[in-house]
């Protein structure tokens, strides 16, 4: 195998990383903010596609008008789904949380299947054209829309965390519920942001990816577990450990493709993960500590 | 008092017991086969609840992986029924050691991980398994499936009517139950409820905390092999699209519902969520037009009644349970 | 804790109480009117499971689309011999074990003397036992070679399936000088199926496969397959697959600048994927059966009639022309109320079933259908013609 | 040879040694105490001897067998009993639950009996039943038998939890501040109860504050200052020592001694 083949694996793993990378972003600040895992992370994934389709095929609108509101859209749902079926219940208890996320997770998916139909839908991409050679591989230009936008996520989250009275509010949170109090926030505006900021970043990826892949009422979950192993692989903390683990789980699979096999890349990619488990409780970049007595 | 409510709960096992044996006895109408049928689904999901109830509302843990367990067990059995052709007992004894073997396996390196992690790392067993499901062709039949799967059967006793399937399914869960709230009310409950309590008082009081973990994950694993198993005769079929994460994200869905700490409410859950899509089985005054808008929207309806449920009652059906029961003059 | 059990047996029992008079109940109420020999006017009921939701939701909606339609119609014009036809639909969630509930519901509650379904390969192998125990024919519009391959006198199947369709697709590209194929197909039962089919089938054909790839439901990209595919130099690829997936591998392919022909097959004859694949999509060719363009048929015959009436017809009333799957359902329909027009009065579904068996040369949309006691499909490779995809608009292939 | 060995055993935390090879005996059927001044690292060393923590080196041996690596669990079931500091009981449960509970170190918890409730299970229960009201007689609670934890008073929470230590059968009790909290009547009351114990075959060893409760009952006093060991000997001796005296001057405690 010629280098120029291993450069175009490289880069199949990373474009994919790059999607799940994004969805693990989605996942950390959801964590981050509530401690609970968000099984509806990847209806936003459907829901940006979905809503950014609606308003480009249906509407007829300009695609960049479509893709903002695909974000932004999903965003507002995020939102209420806050509002109406997290906030309410009080104890913030992250199991029944989990739970409730997983109710939305059916819902939200099949609502869009009766809203907009079961079929799969597309979007033209963002910049037409060839796509790009060099060193003998291919490279498309919606990869580059990833890439780009993946990147900006993260130095946007970076910024917002370390940078701004709100995100370090939001990290402090993350330590305890009522430092946030003290530090003069209200812990419950933080979940909803948190809930804003992840579904925004879902509607991203759904955007961003629907121009490859089409989108369809039933994609959110596979974007969901993909999300949530990268997540869980980079270690459950900030934005760059999810990005880590997207990266690392894209590769893996790109990289098993090339090596192995192609109908057990999924098998041979969570057996690592199992075993990255196994040995670090607590992800690649997660931080460890012993448990106190 | 001990004495008494002992005698009690023989009474009212043998009261149940009588309940569940007579119900074909009342189905007799054209549909009666359907009714018992989807009783019979219902019995197997009920039996994989109650094994996730004992995991997650005793042990403290979850399982986002119980669908492999429950398709070894049917694959395991199916196999050794259809493909070997030996007795069914062979074949529930089979779908009992592999998915204890696999239950044991998992359960040994994953109970050190916590919360999430652990979500993770079952969910990742249960979507490799679904993939073995597809790929070991010679065993399974890949995407196909195994069909013509033979009734359960005990030496002349053969399970190949509605009803026989359902005294079969019921009777296992009966069984299933009565064994739970043994462990359940006795020095393994005590020891899961210790752990609940104080860790490190359980720690202190000599009890080895993941060996138990490691029993009850195991113990559930195997009841999702028997449903597995008792599935494979019911339906005659098993294919590797029934034993997905999505079933397994619905099963812990119905255990945290049920509400912790209660075998009750996490089986009554198990009953209602799958009679929704079958309403009319129980409600027969429903109309064609009313079930087709309950299939059309079954999947937002499930959704729509976990969230609800888990919003507006905190201790899930369980806890509300106990409100009723301590309001009804309980409290001593 | 002692009482926690107590608690449990209580619901239990309670449960018990309550389910047991219900249940009760339905046995009273559950008599129905086709119990009676047929009268006149009395409707015929056919069952249809469907996945209307899960999975195959995007399958199920276009074949209940057309029942509903095509049934309205054959009762407009009055019906099978007076009686009018009643369709009770099911829907299966595209989950085996929700068609089988529904499949004995269909026949013990409804009293359905045939039934169409299910969607999926899967759903439709799990019905087999019910279908086997009720005696009742069973029409499948799902495309598994399992469906008839693993043969039951009672079943029948409506779609081309791999093992026709296969053969006809090899020799084209055989045809066009290819010899080296790389094949890359979903891992689902669609995939499978048809990527053994080729496995079995190159041989025969003359052709060698240099590289076999697969990918799963929901990947978002497939280049790293195709690379490899590519450094094994195949002359063309052939892919297998019925998902919206398809269009991922069209367009990677020709991100990576890949000159090679890529061939597909009948699970791609959707607008979706020349939607989806946009320019990848051009070039693009694939065997199905002659209901995409009726001009392939002569504009006099009878297939050219039934399919263009159709086609209008479903595009008017749905806003959309009719896929594949729309099809096969209409042809499921037909070939069971043509089997019951040659009926006496108060015929068993014993005789129904050996009616739809003496199918011959029935006109349908798939293809012309005619079934005998060893070929439950029933069409032949005449039935199929090769498309491609010019100015993204299926045209006839040369 | 002594029941318990305690042999350069050093715990850090970041930069601050808290246990800095501290060495010394138990010997079977005494009483033994451990005092030093607050942040002495007492329950550092006690968490380290009952393997709740791990030491950075040294090694502690029971009966001639290693307990570092050990899991706290299996230490208890080698025979080595606690207590806590902060009472650790079962809230929910009754005085006789509690106690019931630690004889599951020797009887274990096993699933199958229970499952299918065998007549040895049951006999077995009965046992632990039996075994627990003795118990609840040693340490004078008898009375509280079907009372919650959660309404039980402080002191005797701190009965309670020796009851559970002790039916764990050890060879060894190991008291973390057993007095705290109690009342001079109470703390007499458990001055007897620790007499008691011995006299039932159990060797003792107690970390401890109230200086007149340690005089009266122990045998032999291990002092720590600042992690290490400055003084070991007889009550008498140990009240004379002039390195304890200096440890504990400007400490109220000093004026006890």
């Amino acid at each position: 195998m010629g280098a120029p083949e291993l450069l175009q694996f490289a880069l199949a793993g990373l474009k994919n990383g790059s999607i799940y990378a994004l969805v693990a972003l989605g996942f950390t600040i959801v964590y981050a903010s509530t401690g609970v895992i968000n099984f509806a992370q990847g209806e936003f994934v459907m829901l940006g596609g979905m809503l950014s389709v609606w308003a480009h095929s249906t509407l007829g609108l300009p695609l960049p008008l479509a893709a903002l509101i695909g974000i932004l859209g999903t965003a507002v749902i995020g939102v209420v789904f806050e509002l109406l079926a997290i906030r309410p219940r009080k104890d913030g208890d992250p199991l029944a949380l989990i739970i409730i996320t997983v109710g939305g997770s059916l819902l939200l998916s099949n609502l869009a299947r009766h809203v907009f139909g079961p079929s799969e839908r597309s979007l033209p991409a963002f910049t037409a054209g060839p796509s790009l050679r060099f060193l003998g591989a291919t490279l498309e230009r919606q990869s580059l829309w990833i890439f780009g936008l993946t990147a900006l996520a993260v130095v946007v989250l970076t910024v917002f965390y370390s940078r701004t009275r709100l995100g370090r509010a939001m990290r402090a949170c993350s330590i305890n519920r009522t430092a946030a109090r003290l530090v003069g926030v209200d812990p419950k505006r933080l979940v909803t942001i948190s809930f804003a900021l992840a579904a925004a970043l879902g509607g991203l990826a759904g955007v961003v990816t629907t121009p490859l892949t089409q989108t369809a009422f039933n994609v959110g979950s596979s974007f969901g577990i993909k999300g949530f192993a990268a997540a869980i692989l980079g270690g459950l903390g900030n934005p760059i450990a999810a990005v880590i683990g997207g990266l690392v789980l894209g590769l893996l699979e790109s990289m098993s493709i090339a090596f192995l096999s192609s109908t057990y890349k999924d098998a041979i990619s969570l057996v690592v993960l199992l075993l990255v488990l196994f040995i670090r409780p607590q992800g690649l970049l997660g931080r460890g500590g012993r448990e106190k007595v | 008092m001990s004495l008494l409510r002992e005698h009690w709960r023989k009474l009212a096992l043998l009261i149940v017991g009588a309940g569940v044996a007579v119900v074909p006895l009342f189905v007799t109408g054209t549909d009666a086969r359907y009714v018992l049928k989807v009783l019979s689904f219902v019995g197997i999901n009920a039996l994989i609840v109650l094994g996730l109830a004992l995991l997650f509302g005793y042990a403290g843990q979850v399982s986002m992986g119980h669908a492999a367990f429950f398709g070894l067990g049917a694959y395991a059995s199916a196999w050794v029924t259809k493909s070997l052709g030996l007795p069914w007992l062979v074949g529930l004894a089979a779908a009992v050691l592999l998915t204890a073997a696999a239950g044991i396996l998992l359960a040994l390196p994953s109970l050190r991980l916590k919360g999430h992690y652990l979500a993770m790392a079952t969910l990742a067993f249960g979507e490799i398994m679904r993939i073995a499901f597809v790929e070991a062709k010679g065993v399974t039949g890949g995407p196909d499936g195994l069909s013509g799967i033979p009734y359960a059967s005990i030496g002349p006793l053969s399970f190949d009517t509605p009803q026989m399937n359902y005294w079969l399914v019921w009777g296992v869960l009966v069984l299933a139950i009565w064994l739970a709230a043994n462990i359940v009310n006795g020095r393994p409950g005590r020891s899961m409820r210790a752990l609940h309590g104080s860790e490190l008082g359980t720690m202190a009081s000599g009890i080895n905390i993941t060996g138990i973990k490691v029993r009850v994950f195991t113990l559930s694993a195997v009841f999702a092999g028997v449903a597995g198993a008792l599935y494979a005769s019911v339906v005659g079929f098993v294919s590797p699209s029934t034993f997905s994460l999505h079933l397994s994200v619905i099963l812990v869905a119905m255990a945290v519902l049920g509400g912790t700490r209660s075998l009750a409410g996490p089986l009554l859950a198990a009953v209602v969520l799958t009679l929704i899509p079958y309403a009319d089985a129980i409600l027969p005054g429903l109309s064609r037009e009313v079930m087709t808008v309950i299939q059309e929207w079954e999947a937002d309806v499930y959704g729509l009644v976990i969230i609800i449920v888990i919003l507006f009652m905190p201790g899930g059906i369980a806890g509300a349970l106990r409100g009723v029961f301590v309001r009804g003059g309980e409290a001593k | 804790m002692i009482v926690n059990t107590r608690k449990v047996l209580i619901l239990f029992l309670a449960a018990l109480l309550l389910a047991v008079p219900l249940v009760g109940c339905s046995s009273d109420g559950g008599k129905d009117t086709s119990e009676k020999p047929a009268e006149v006017k009395d409707p015929y009921r056919i069952g249809a499971v469907l996945s209307e939701t899960g999975t195959y939701a995007g399958l199920g909606a276009p074949e209940r689309n057309t029942l509903e339609m095509e049934v309205a119609k054959i009762n407009d014009a009055g019906g099978v011999n007076g009686h009018p036809i009643e369709i009770v639909f099911e829907d299966d969630a595209t989950d085996p074990d929700t068609a089988v509930a529904a499949t004995t519901r269909l026949i013990d509650k409804e009293g359905v003397m045939a039934i169409i379904g299910a969607t999926g390969t899967g759903a439709t192998m799990a019905m087999r036992q019910e279908i086997d125990r009720a005696g009742i024919p069973q029409l499948s519009p799902a495309g598994g070679t399992a469906v008839t391959a693993s043969f039951d006198p009672l079943v029948f199947q409506t779609p081309w399936s791999n093992s026709l369709v296969v053969p006809f697709e090899l020799a084209y590209i055989k045809k066009q000088g290819i010899t080296k194929i790389g094949l890359i197909a979903d891992s689902g039962g669609f995939g499978k199926d048809g990527a053994g089919v080729v496995k079995e089938k190159v041989a025969g054909a003359g052709i060698t496969i240099v590289a076999e790839e697969a990918f799963n439901a929901g990947d978002t990209d497939m280049s790293a397959q195709l690379t490899k595919i590519k450094a094994a130099g195949a002359e063309a690829v052939l892919m297998v697959t019925a998902g919206k997936e398809a269009a991922t591998v069209a367009k990677n392919m020709m991100d990576l600048g890949m000159t090679v022909p890529l061939f597909g097959t009948h699970g791609n004859a959707r607008t979706e994927f020349i939607e989806g694949a946009g320019a990848g999509a051009e070039g693009f060719r694939f065997a199905a059966g002659k209901i995409l363009l009726p001009e392939s048929y002569d504009s006099g015959s009878e297939s050219y009639k039934v399919a263009t009436e159709f086609i209008d017809e479903y595009s008017a009333q749905f806003d959309k022309a009719p896929d594949t799957f729309a099809g096969h359902a209409y042809d499921a329909l037909h070939i069971i109320i043509n089997a019951m027009m040659t009926l006496d009065e108060g015929f068993t579904p014993a005789e129904l079933r050996d009616a739809i068996e003496a199918t011959d040369g029935f006109v349908g949309i798939g293809g012309v259908f005619t079934y005998s006691a060893t070929d439950h499909n029933g069409m032949t490779e005449d039935d199929l013609v090769m498309y491609q995809v010019t100015d993204g608009k299926w045209v006839l292939a040369k | 040879m002594s029941l318990l060995q305690v042999r350069e055993v050093t715990r850090s935390f970041g930069g601050l040694i808290a246990v800095d090879r501290v060495s010394f005996d138990v010997h079977d059927g005494q009483i033994k105490a451990i005092i030093g001044p607050n942040g002495a690292g007492k329950s550092t060393l006690f968490n380290l001897l009952t393997c709740f923590d791990r030491p950075d080196s040294g090694s502690v041996l029971f009966e001639g067998r290693e307990l570092f690596g050990e899991r706290p669990d299996r230490v208890v079931r080698m025979g080595v009993a606690r207590s806590f500091q902060n009472t650790q009981l079962f809230e929910e449960m009754t005085a006789h639950e509690n106690v019931i509970l630690g004889t599951h170190a020797r009887s274990g918890s096993s699933f199958t009996p229970a499952a299918l409730r065998l007549p040895s299970a049951r006999k077995r229960d009965d046992l632990a039943s039996q075994e627990a009201d003795r118990l609840l007689r040693l340490v004078g609670l008898e009375s509280w038998r079907g009372s919650l934890a959660a309404d039980m008073p402080h002191g005797l929470r701190r009965l309670l939890e020796i009851a559970r230590a002790l039916a764990t059968s050890p060879r060894l009790v190991l008291l973390d501040e057993p007095a705290a909290g109690l009342n001079t009547q109470e703390t007499t009351a458990l001055g007897e109860v620790l007499y008691r114990i011995r006299d039932h075959g159990a060797t003792l060893v107690i970390v401890e504050h109230d200086m007149g409760l340690v005089m009266e009952v122990s045998d032999e006093i291990v002092v720590l200052d600042r992690g290490c060991k400055i003084a070991e000997g007889p009550p008498r001796l140990i009240q004379k020592d002039p390195a304890v005296i200096r440890a504990y001057l400007g400490e109220e405690d000093a004026d006890e001694l």
